[in-house]
């Protein structure tokens, strides 16, 4: 292959000036006078710093960024930024100094900490000699799954990222509690004007048909291939529930709302979550720990089963089949609670236009 | 013959920065929303296709291809409605464009 | 609902392309996805002729072929405007009929107008398109004449 | 490894400042939501931090590759053998997982949690009817004097 650069070297620099970028991104966003411009910039703030991850070798974490950030992120802001007042009044000096030399000395604090930290890049740094080396080392007996990211997220971290999860719930209802909305689908939204693009025009509908079953289709992509590249639960829930979102953007809030009741969806929320704890208890049932895959299927049935070609001849269909179980878990949860977070601040923003026009 | 196909690629790609660029300084220099759309048009279709070309050429034939030729669809389907969609809510508001010659606003008005 | 196979067929495909991965366990993986996306599909009343236009794709690969020169000639035309603005740009908006196309012609019509450089749809009806273009024309209606019924041919199969 | 040491300081002071900034952001904007972007920014920043402390140089991301396999030799025909022995896996050398499993959950629960923040500021605009800062610590401020009058 052709390289114009010495690979190690060039990508350490191209990091540094897309963090240069970032900086710059948010210096923009300091002096912002507008909420609009501001969601704008954080959404392409969003998008650089996953380009940036994508250079600090983590596609999962750029993927992630990438349709959370500078997507369904930007959606519920603009959701709750559209009925409130758009320009931000400058701030009184005398409200400024004392948070800017409070914000100032966090800063000297932090700069004085550089002498302790590795160096960028440093292979034998201590973040990387040790337990991230030994999940490295481990994962291809352990687990089988080749990435690695996935294996530590849903397998040895299971029980972290149930917690993750649950807390993803409990914001979806914490929202929920906050806009309240009933479960009765006639009441919240009669007609959403604000929250659509371009109403009527063929050009955004005819897109929109043709994409949002390949975006539907593309989320299920996602979250089966987790274990073998880039993705997982949280990556495909966010795109589906980003081709809901434009779904509602186009035909309106009421006709995604009569394919996906409120209730449904709710409902599907916390069934997630309840999936996910459900093959933690699986486990137990068969003399396992919570959330030990190996002890899903017992050793007989899963010496009948076809040898995964993942991983130098291991058997690891308990593993395989727990990672994906609990990924489909995820993948509902954060679908469903960012579909209902997007559902409240939309029948929101319609009801207050009402408001507005009575 | 790989590395020279390599090289080709790599060409492309530089031209796809090129265009990017061209686009940019257009953004910059045009005067009304809608003419600044047209110079970011370049870089919807112009440098999104040369850059995926030039990968198309140094991925040679390999799964990897097969996707850069999904992705580039998706953004000729993608940047179109978009751009529509933005050039329709700026026509929708009220925004209205500025019409024949630049030098001479006034005489032109429709 | 004769649309469902053809998009059967395109989702199987476009998983087939992306995965390659091809032992029975991901195979019944991919038949449970499309299935599931298929169902969604149909949940959110969009299975149809534009969600499925996939009977069409020989006269659409056509028509993206001519498009692909068209893109080139007004990516060209653009920078040439970029480099010396004050001598070329006269912005000026055209009113093109559009009537007895199909909402899929109209969107390829539409979707290609804004595709090319130099020019951008503004609005789309049933009825008719407003575009915005960078430059000045001979003729207004001459000048989109064989994009009107080159897509109309690809979408519609009627000149 | 000079440049890496010359970058060092560039990189954590940007990743530094970003947060510093995003705190100011968060503190100063009479703007709640502006506020709330601030905050957003401040918690992605310490993701760059994690994500900082993660990088391998010559590194590649944490996806195993097959000993052997023509990617693995690629990769590895960049670095010279005697790196990859000591910091490579199996022949490759991979960037540190760790960090990249906790910020890609923390961004996820991130969102969630800018849906709370969003929705009580919607609630404090239906109430109070601004979502101006000193408006809002106005009105608090008269409620405080109304109630004190009261007590008198």
């Amino acid at each position: 292959m052709t390289r114009l650069l010495a690979a190690p070297e060039a990508e350490l620099v191209f990091a540094a000036l897309l963090l240069t970028l970032l900086a710059g991104l948010v210096l923009a966003l300091l002096a912002a006078r507008s909420v609009l411009t501001c969601i704008l910039l954080m959404s392409v703030f969003s998008l650089t710093m996953a380009l940036w991850l994508m250079v600090m070798d983590a596609p999962d974490v750029a993927f992630t960024e990438a349709s959370v950030g500078a997507g369904v992120s930007t959606m519920i802001l603009l959701g709750a930024a559209l009925s409130s007042t758009d320009v931000i009044p400058s701030v009184r000096p005398g409200r400024f100094w004392f948070p800017a030399v409070a914000c100032l000395a966090a800063f000297i604090g932090m700069a004085l900490a550089l002498s302790d930290l590795p160096v960028f890049g440093d292979p034998g740094s201590p973040p990387s000699s040790y337990v991230g080396r030994l999940y490295l080392e481990h994962t291809p007996h352990d687990i089988g799954a080749p990435n690695v990211v996935t294996a530590v997220l849903a397998s040895y971290r299971g029980f972290d990222t149930l917690g993750e999860t649950s807390v993803i719930l409990a914001a979806g209802v914490g929202v929920l509690l906050l806009l309240g909305g009933s479960l009765n689908s006639r009441d919240p939204v009669s007609e959403d004007v604000s929250l659509r693009i371009s109403a009527g025009s063929p050009v955004l509908s005819v897109a929109a048909r043709l994409l949002i079953p390949i975006i539907c289709l593309y989320a299920f992509y996602v979250l089966a291939h987790g274990e073998f590249g880039a993705g997982g639960g949280f990556q495909a829930g966010v795109i589906l529930a980003a081709a809901l979102i434009l779904h509602a953007l186009v035909f309106g809030v009421r006709e995604t709302m009569r394919a996906l009741p409120v209730g449904v969806v709710r409902s599907c929320a916390a069934l997630g979550v309840l999936g996910y704890a459900s093959i933690g208890f699986i486990a137990i049932l068969h003399g396992g720990r919570f959330l030990d895959y190996d002890a899903l299927l017992s050793p007989v049935f899963e010496a009948g089963l076809p040898s995964s070609h993942l991983a130098g001849g291991h058997h690891h269909w308990g593993q395989r089949l727990g990672i994906l179980g609990i990924e489909t878990g995820v993948m509902l949860a954060v679908a469903s609670t960012m579909t209902a977070i997007f559902y409240a601040f939309a029948g929101r923003v319609s009801r207050s236009d009402e408001a507005g026009a009575a | 013959m790989l590395e020279a196909i390599a090289w080709i690629g790599s060409a492309f790609i530089i031209a796809a920065v090129g265009l990017s660029i061209a686009g940019a300084v257009g953004v910059l220099r045009f005067p009304d929303v809608y003419t600044r759309i047209h110079a970011a048009s370049i870089t919807d279709t112009g440098a999104a296709s040369l850059m995926t070309l030039g990968m198309l050429l140094m991925a040679g034939l390999s799964p990897a291809a097969i996707k850069l030729c999904i992705v580039w669809l998706f953004i000729m389907l993608t940047s179109p409605a978009a751009a529509h969609a933005l050039a329709g809510a700026a026509f929708g508001s009220g925004h209205r464009p500025i019409l024949g010659d630049p030098r001479r606003p006034s005489e032109d008005e429709t | 609902m004769i649309y469902v196979p053809g998009l059967f067929i395109a989702l199987t495909a476009l998983w087939l392309a992306l995965s390659g991965h091809g032992e029975a366990f991901m195979l019944g993986l991919a038949a449970a996805s499309v299935c599931l996306s298929l169902i969604l599909t149909m949940r959110l009343r969009l299975m149809g002729r534009e969600a499925s236009p996939y009977h069409r794709l020989a006269p659409m690969a056509r028509y993206a072929v001519w498009l692909m020169g068209e893109i080139v000639k007004s990516n060209l035309a653009v920078l040439h405007t970029i480099i010396e603005p004050s001598a070329r740009l006269r912005p000026r908006l055209v009113a093109l009929d559009a009537d007895g196309r199909s909402e899929l012609a109209t969107a390829l019509f539409a979707n290609s107008i804004t595709l090319t450089p130099g020019t951008v749809t503004l609005e789309a009806a049933r009825d008719g398109l407003l575009v915005h273009s960078l430059h000045e024309g001979a003729d207004e209606h001459e000048e989109f004449a064989p994009m009107a019924a080159k897509s109309l041919l690809a979408a519609d199969g009627r000149g | 490894m000079t440049l890496a040491l010359a970058l060092t300081p560039y990189v954590y002071g940007l990743g530094f400042f970003m947060m510093a900034a995003g705190l100011l952001i968060a503190l100063t904007s009479r703007h709640l939501i502006k506020r709330l972007i601030g905050l957003g920014v401040f918690q992605t920043s310490a993701g760059v931090f994690y994500i900082l402390l993660s990088k391998v140089s010559g590194g590649t991301a944490a996806i195993r590759l097959e000993a052997d396999s023509p990617a693995a030799r690629s990769l590895a025909s960049r670095l010279d053998a005697a790196y990859i022995a000591t910091h490579g896996v199996d022949g490759v050398v991979y960037s540190n997982p760790l960090p990249h499993v906790l910020i890609l959950t923390a961004i996820v629960v991130g969102a969630a949690t800018l849906a709370v923040g969003l929705s009580i500021i919607v609630r404090i605009r239906e109430t109070y009817g601004t979502v101006d800062f000193e408006e809002l610590a106005a009105l608090e401020a008269k409620a405080l004097r109304d109630g004190r009058e009261d007590e008198a």
